[in-house]
């Protein structure tokens, strides 16, 4: 049992930022705008947030400092998101330009920023946010050790991530906008929906996601933050894919890949893979030929937000 | 207040192209106002401008007497206009409902509400007769449906002033007779409607004024009644239009194309939608398939062409069995396919005319030369291509294919088509959304080749062009062939009756 | 006159300008953090950045070939893969499949006749990377998936299956590198070295400009071309034409794979004293590839250009430690530059404008 | 053309040598002279293999001796960044650090054995201090071929992790792990000293046969990633106590898990104590002290150029850094017994030349578990 509850803690630590980033990618690519910049905001929102902790540990701790840090890390993905926004609404270029510019500018900038400031280039900080054992609710048994012992505040932010973005994307009145903006913009301007409105905020909220995605990856696995979110980013795009754009999906997706990834790397602890013949690096490979596996077989009738790439421009028919 | 639509003086271009030059337009109270043009005259724009879609770079808009600004849809509802565009604005995967309530929503603290829109979508519907499904997806609902939940969309907000930009376009006969009861309907209900055709009997059943635009110019407003449809198409094109094909007997030769018990079944309904057909199209023979839209006339055209995998049956062209050939061979062997859905597969939209002029023939030893394209020779085919079939665009053979107009881009389908001298042509609403100078200049292009001794299966919604054009008939209802008929033989009631399904005279022989 | 006019309202010349204005956007953003960092040296600095290779003579030119030439293949690989409208993200899988190949021959196969060993090997490479690029183009056309997911899960596989090899059969412990590759399997010299000051300069520049003009060919003039770009733009309107648009993507994303994969055996047997090493990082070379095609809009001829200009900086940004400024700035250069790009469709719509403006008038006035 | 040029440039450098007015390579080029002339000049460079400058490790180290020195003695001092990881770009370094000045150059890395062979003839009047490796040619088991303007330092990892490793269980410590990060020599030595130091103390104390467990795997790299992090987090889920995390950046993965696990981490190469309270103690081999000192030699003109040189406890070439260990057990003074133990050579171990895999230096109270 114990091995159990230790896979649950440990996929969480996967799962959480990638199904973060990749719910940001959803509101990006349903509003029309694919965001392959996915990787460069983490890389930002992690960098100033963790900057953040490292300057603001000497007079708070704990949760309180952690939440701070996610609303810097927010406020700096939402804000570099812009200049991809700005790109791909504002000057209707192709969207894979400005997101791989900006996944080439942040570590770049980050290294650079990080080495005028304190000379190094890892931002160095503590750790005061693990929780061993959630007040109460980590009594509850099974539930408790299964999902509120040995975690992080984040991988709540995270779920609760995920339910707000189920209802806002089905639920509310800018969800439907929205939806209808990546699928057919004309069709939403002839309503009087501002797109450019709407893709600004899908582009803008995926970027806050990111940037939230990229410290909530750091905190559970680093003593440092040394500008690399190690391609993270770029598989949560995958995730999203992967989940065929649904929020339902996108979490199931991100927790079988989570929980692959954690068998790949914890397999050495876990008694039942423990003995079996395979080696480090097969190990390692199963995570993405499971992925391939099931895509094949569940791809047929995925389908992406019919207007997702086009920057849509009033005059053309 | 005699108008509530005054538009004057509107001129819009794009980038240089004056797109409305000066046009004045105005409608009154009540009336239901047609709008004639030649493609590309500039309707669409011009109704694109009062809904806000497009700014004028001249030009002031009254309505009701007061001047306003319209910068966007937003500004036109709140002026009580709406407007039916061209091509339908529906999203596919929202429900019929959300369609309706898309940007007027009702909410209760940020969440969608949708009881109350229900309610009132509901009653309209009702009250209306406009029939939907409102859970239904639009992917799924037919084009007639599809029109209503946009007819609906404007009525839910209200709206007053209604555009139709060529709504009959797409709609069955019944469907067109519907609509023009709702339209009248509307009418006496106080509302005004601005309807735009290139069908001059439906202007003539349902319209009370008609103005005319030309070019982009303004050319005059008519009161229907007292118009004739020759003086109206004349006002439209500047020359006379002769309505009557002329068709010259031609006895029709040996078969050319065969059908034999061809079966479609459907993928996600696991339904026959093309159920044991069998017919045979000749040399010197138009053949209609009638019937109304949805009865598997576009999956017999897809098997027939190889776009759609079939179950069962035979396709023989000139005595070769082609039912297991390519797309390509079929094609090589003769057979020209003129396509239901010009944007999906008749034009590489960002290919330019050029490009597209040899979609079927670039791999033809004229065109290449060891798999090297020969641009000149493209080139002068293009251009010969422009010069006979007068396809009009900004840039000649050079122009994106994406930029042109409707009706510009039937025609370069058309030339492209014909003019590789086919065995049997496949065409499919050949004339759908063209005007009247375009639509015959198509009709006459079908009928040499007829003459020429060629085949020509026509697929066609439309009753006139069916019992105009064709040779003979054959009537589509649900997936079999109900009738087959010589069209100076039968009426257009009866012929409704068949395509209805309440009357029969083709039985389905499974074992044939 | 009239001459003129056509060349301005060539779409060439008008992405060329554009390309121009980003690129003076970028070092103008780059002098401007070189200013923050250190505003004394800023100035000589910038002019090492532009001078780029041609600071230190042939050395810094041959440094720029050797630098190109491996992303000049990815972005081909990424460019060509665009035009036909898919996005291959996977280039570095089928970069690090090529090397391992090649270098796997190159090690192995010794039987092999000198003159002959590094050919075999390049096929190799080329063989490698267009089976990796098959998977996810043979996914996409019979199971629908998206080829970008399953390019970055192949550029995973492909990472750990390479290590896995390598360590089997080719593996230098002492090093956690491959063993080296013998001199039979290094691409010839062809006197280049004699022309550069850099000692293992090699034909491999050559052979990624020969595929340049051999992927320009297929695309611009060729019939095969035209359908790869039809598919690309309307995989309906292909299949309506007769076009096998399945097979289409397949060999598109196989032609990319094999130019990616050829990338790879060029850099690992330039006999630069390169090795693959057991690691588990993507190579850069196939995210570099997508700056490269973007930069060169994935024309051909744009991207050969847009990989030696990306050495060329890269050469200058190498040279400015000596003012003490560290090279990431180059990275935020070639960034910007990247981002200017996207303003170059205003531009371009701004000439167009002019243009026709002129030409109309011009055309009334007839 | 290119190569007698070169040719003559070396000669009129050796010249120059012998006068020791300016500093090397500053006159015979003019045109290059003229393309740069204000560049600021450095007497000291290190130039970085595959981490970074501050990479808390094995470069950094070295860097600290280059500073630490310059600083001392007021000299210009700086390092470079290759933009890629092969000779030549490692070689285009050496050019560039040449080309600014450099008296002595510093490559921390084996990667810089091949270059710095070139180099070494090339620039005879620079000097060069290679650590993990020897100057060779680029063939395969060519032989070490060092020139008097070339000084090479190894160090006895082994005697490192065997410090580290009789420390642990000194301290009480049974259930062991060794995380490396790529299985190089320097990485393998470590792991192999780790597991005999272990069973030396197991001995020392009597514990029963098999009594220590050590858990041994390379991950594969040297970063800091959510996979190790898992890796070492289950290793600490299944009893492991601590982790000696061998391997730059694989550390700070390590020392999360354990921060949440509650358990230990032995840090490597510098003393990582600052880097976690989870780090008991470091393996320290002394780079900054090796680099620090060559440079002290060659200004006193005794630069021990041509030579390949092991530093290992009896020259202070590695230790543990007791003053910032958490030890409560293990005393200075049994530190200074080991470690003069390990000085006089009384202790013979294996290294990675000498057996295949860990598994082969287990004795009867230990036992290594490979992880593959
Ligand atoms: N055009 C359509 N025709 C038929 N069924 C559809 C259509 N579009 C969506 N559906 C089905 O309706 C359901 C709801 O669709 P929707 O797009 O809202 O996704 P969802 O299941 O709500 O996922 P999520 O909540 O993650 O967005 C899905 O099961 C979907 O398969
Ligand atoms: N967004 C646009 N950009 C450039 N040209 C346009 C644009 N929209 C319309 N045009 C051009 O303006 C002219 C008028 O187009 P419009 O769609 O109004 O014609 P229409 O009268 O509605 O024709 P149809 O009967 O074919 O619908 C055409 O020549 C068309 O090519
Ligand atoms: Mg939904
Ligand atoms: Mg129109």
């Amino acid at each position: 049992m114990d091995i159990f509850y230790f896979i649950v803690q440990q996929t969480m630590f996967f799962a959480i930022p990638l199904l973060i980033v990749a719910l940001g990618g959803m509101f990006a690519e349903r509003s029309g705008v694919v965001n392959i910049a996915l990787e460069g905001i983490m890389v930002m929102g992690a960098f100033t947030s963790i900057f953040f902790i490292h300057f603001m540990q000497d007079k708070m701790s704990g949760q309180l400092l952690l939440i701070l840090a996610v609303l810097v890390a927010g406020l700096t993905g939402g804000i570099f998101s812009l200049l991809h926004a700005f790109a791909s609404i504002n000057l209707k270029a192709d969207q894979t330009i400005s997101g791989t510019a900006l996944n080439m500018f942040a570590p770049a900038f980050a290294i650079f920023t990080a080495r005028m400031i304190q000379t190094v280039q890892q931002v160095q900080f503590t750790d005061t946010f693990f929780i061993s054992k959630v007040p109460v609710l980590g009594s509850i048994p099974v539930i408790g050790p299964l999902l509120f012992r040995n975690c992080y505040i984040t991988t709540y932010i995270g779920i609760g991530i995920a339910i707000a973005a189920e209802i806002v994307i089905n639920h509310t009145r800018f969800g439907l906008r929205l939806r209808s903006c990546g699928e057919h913009p004309q069709a939403a301007d002839s309503v009087g929906i501002n797109v450019y409105k709407i893709r600004y905020a899908g582009v803008v909220i995926s970027g806050v996601l990111a940037g939230i995605g990229g410290l909530v990856f750091v905190v559970p696995t680093s003593t440092n933050f040394n500008a690399t979110v190690a391609g993270y980013g770029f598989l949560a795009l995958a995730v999203l894919i992967f989940g065929q754009w649904r929020t339902k999906r996108i979490i199931f997706a991100a927790f079988f890949f989570g929980i692959m990834k954690t068998f790949a790397s914890a397999y050495s602890g876990i008694p039942f893979l423990k003995g079996l013949p395979i080696s480090n690096e097969v190990y390692k490979m199963i995570p993405y030929i499971a992925t391939l596996v099931i895509l094949t077989i569940s791809s047929k009738s995925s389908q992406a937000p019919r207007a997702e790439g086009i920057p849509y421009d009033k005059g053309s028919r | 207040m005699e108008y509530v639509i005054e538009m004057n003086n509107i001129t819009k271009e794009f980038g240089n192209f004056k797109a409305l030059d000066d046009v004045t337009f105005k409608v009154k109270k009540g009336e239901v106002h047609a709008l004639l043009g030649e493609n590309g005259a500039g309707k669409s724009t011009l109704m694109s401008v009062l809904f806000g879609l497009y700014q004028a770079e001249k030009g002031e808009i009254k309505i009701n007497g007061e001047a306003v600004k319209i910068n966007n849809p937003n500004d036109a509802n709140a002026l009580s206009i709406g407007m039916v565009h061209q091509h339908f604005k529906l999203v596919h995967n929202f429900t019929v409902l959300e369609s309706i309530v898309l940007g007027k929503e009702t909410i209760k603290r940020g969440f969608l509400k949708m009881d109350d829109a229900r309610k009132k979508v509901m009653d309209l519907s009702n009250r209306y007769n406009l029939r939907i499904d409102p859970d239904a997806y639009i992917s799924d609902i037919t084009v007639g449906m599809q029109q209503r939940v946009e007819i609906l969309k404007m009525l839910y907000r209200d709206n007053d002033m209604l555009i139709f930009d060529e709504p009959t376009a797409v709609l069955t006969p019944q469907e067109i007779e519907e609509l023009m009861k709702i339209m009248k309907h509307l009418v006496d209900e106080g509302k005004s409607i601005i309807f735009i055709s290139h069908k001059l009997n439906e202007i003539k059943e349902v319209a009370n004024r008609c103005s005319v635009l030309r070019k982009g110019k303004y050319i005059g407003t008519v009161d229907v009644e007292t118009t004739s449809k020759e003086e109206m198409s004349e006002m439209m094109v500047g020359r006379k239009i002769n309505f009557h094909l002329d068709k010259i007997e031609v006895k029709p030769g040996e078969t050319v194309l065969e059908v034999k018990n061809l079966t479609i079944r459907s993928k996600l309904s696991k339904k026959d939608v093309v159920n044991n057909v069998s017919f045979k199209a000749r040399k010197g023979e138009i053949l209609c398939v009638a019937g109304i839209d949805g009865n598997g006339q576009s999956e017999l055209v897809y098997g027939i062409t190889g776009l759609m995998p079939i179950n069962n049956g035979q396709i023989i062209l000139n005595g070769e069995d082609i039912t297991k050939k390519s797309i390509r061979k079929r094609s090589v062997a003769g057979m020209s396919h003129i396509p239901e859905d010009r944007h999906k597969h008749g034009l590489v939209l960002d290919y330019n005319l050029q490009q597209n002029a040899v979609l079927q023939t670039y791999f033809e030893p004229r065109f290449q030369n060891h798999g090297f394209i020969k641009f000149g020779a493209v080139r002068q085919y293009a251009q010969k291509l422009i010069g006979q079939y007068d396809i009009r665009s900004g840039q000649g053979e050079d122009s994106i294919v994406r930029d042109m107009s409707g009706g510009n881009q039937q025609k370069v389908i058309i030339a492209r088509e014909l003019d590789r001298n086919p065995e049997v042509v496949v065409a499919v609403q050949p004339t759908r959304g063209l005007d009247v100078g375009a639509t015959e200049y198509i009709h006459k292009q079908l009928i040499a080749q007829r003459d020429a001794g060629k085949a020509v299966l026509l697929v066609s919604l439309e009753l006139d062009e069916v019992m105009d054009v064709s040779d003979r008939i054959v009537v589509m209802y649900e997936g079999e062939i109900v009738a087959d008929l010589n069209p100076k033989e039968i009426t257009v009631q009866e012929l409704g009756l068949y395509m209805a399904g309440s009357k029969r005279s083709v039985n389905n022989e499974k074992e044939a | 006159m009239k001459k003129k006019h056509n060349l301005l309202q060539s779409k060439g010349t008008s992405s060329f300008f554009s390309v121009i204005m980003a690129i003076v956007a970028g070092l103008l953003f780059g002098f401007v953090i070189l200013l923050i960092s250190n505003y004394k040296n800023a100035f000589p600095a910038l002019i090492t950045i532009i001078k780029g290779g041609f600071t230190n003579g042939t050395s810094g030119l041959g440094q720029v070939l050797y630098m190109a030439t491996p992303i000049i293949m990815t972005g081909l690989s990424v460019g060509f893969a665009f035009k036909t409208g898919l996005f291959n993200i996977g280039a570095s899988g089928q970069f690090t499949t090529g090397a391992f190949v090649a270098v796997y021959i190159g090690i192995k196969w010794t039987f092999l006749p000198s003159g002959i060993h590094w050919i075999v090997a390049l096929l190799g490479a080329i063989i490698a990377g267009a089976l990796w690029g098959m998977v996810p183009g043979i996914l996409k056309a019979l199971a629908n998936v998206n080829e970008v997911i399953t390019s970055i899960m192949m550029n995973y596989i492909g990472i750990y299956l390479v290590n896995m090899l390598i360590v089997k059969s080719i593996y230098d412990p002492l090093k956690n590198q491959t063993e080296s590759v013998p001199k039979s399997a290094i691409i010839p010299r062809g006197g280049l070295e004699q022309l550069f000051d850099v000692k293992n300069m090699n034909i491999g520049i050559f052979i990624a400009i020969f595929a340049v003009i051999l992927i320009y060919i297929v695309l611009s003039k060729t019939t095969f071309g035209y359908e790869l770009k039809a598919c690309g733009h309307s995989p309906s309107a292909s299949q309506y034409a007769g076009i096998n648009d399945k097979r289409n993507i397949i060999l598109s994303m196989v032609i990319a794979g094999a130019l990616a994969g050829l990338g790879g055996g060029l850099l690992y047997l330039s006999g630069s004293g390169k090795y693959m090493q057991v690691i588990d990082i993507l190579a850069p070379e196939g995210f570099n590839g997508i700056s490269v095609a973007l930069l060169g809009m994935s024309n051909p001829i744009g991207i050969l250009f847009a990989g030696l200009f990306i050495a060329h900086i890269k050469v200058g940004g190498n040279n400015i430690q000596l003012y003490n400024y560290s090279a990431e700035i180059i990275d935020i250069i070639i960034a910007v530059i990247i981002y200017c790009g996207a303003f170059s469709l205003l531009f371009k719509n701004l000439i167009h404008k002019l243009t026709r403006r002129n030409k109309l008038e011009k055309e009334e006035g007839r | 053309a290119c190569g007698k040029q070169n040719d003559k440039k070396t000669d009129t450098d050796k010249t120059e040598e012998k006068t020791e007015t300016t500093t090397p390579e500053a006159t015979p080029d003019p045109t290059k002279e003229a393309e740069a002339p204000k560049t600021d000049t450095y007497e000291l460079a290190l130039i970085t293999d595959v981490g970074t400058i501050d990479d808390k490790s094995f470069n950094q180290g070295a860097w600290e001796g280059v500073e630490a020195y310059a600083k001392e003695k007021g000299l210009t001092y700086k390092y470079y960044q290759p933009t890629g990881k092969s000779d030549d770009e490692y070689m285009t370094q050496i050019d560039l650090a040449v080309k600014g000045g450099a008296k002595v150059i510093v490559c921390p890395g084996f990667l810089f054995e091949v270059p710095i062979h070139t180099a070494q003839t090339k620039y005879p009047e620079v000097n060069f201090v290679i650590l993990d490796g020897a100057p060779h040619a680029d063939e395969k088991d060519a032989p070490m071929d060092i020139t008097s303007n070339t000084y090479s330092v190894f160090y006895a990892e082994e005697e490192a992790g065997f410090l580290a490793g009789y420390a642990i269980v000194k301290e009480g410590y049974t259930k062991l792990g060794f995380m490396g990060g790529i299985a190089v020599p320097a990485v393998i030595k470590f792991g192999y000293g780790f597991v005999q130091g272990a069973e030396y103390a197991a001995q020392e104390l009597g514990l029963a046969d098999d009594a220590v467990q050590v858990k041994y795997t390379y991950v594969g790299n040297f970063d800091a990633t959510p996979e190790n992090m898992a890796k070492a987090a289950s290793w600490y889920n299944e009893g492991t106590e601590v982790i000696f995390a061998c391997g730059g950046g694989v550390g700070n993965s390590v020392m999360k898990a354990a921060e949440t696990a509650g358990t230990k981490v032995i840090g490597v190469d510098v003393d990582q104590s600052s880097e976690s309270p989870t780090v008991i103690t470091s393996s320290m081999k002394n780079l900054s002290k090796s680099v620090y000192d060559a440079l002290v030699a060659y200004y006193n003109n005794t630069f021990p150029g041509g030579t390949s040189a092991v530093l290992n406890a009896s020259v202070e070439g590695v230790q543990l850094p007791m003053a910032t260990s958490k030890f409560e057990k293990f005393t200075q003074a049994d530190y200074d017994a080991i470690y003069a133990k390990v000085v006089a050579g009384e202790i013979a171990l294996k290294k990675d030349t000498d057996v295949a895999d860990a598994k082969a230096v287990e004795g009867t109270k230990t036992v290594v578990e490979l992880i593959q």
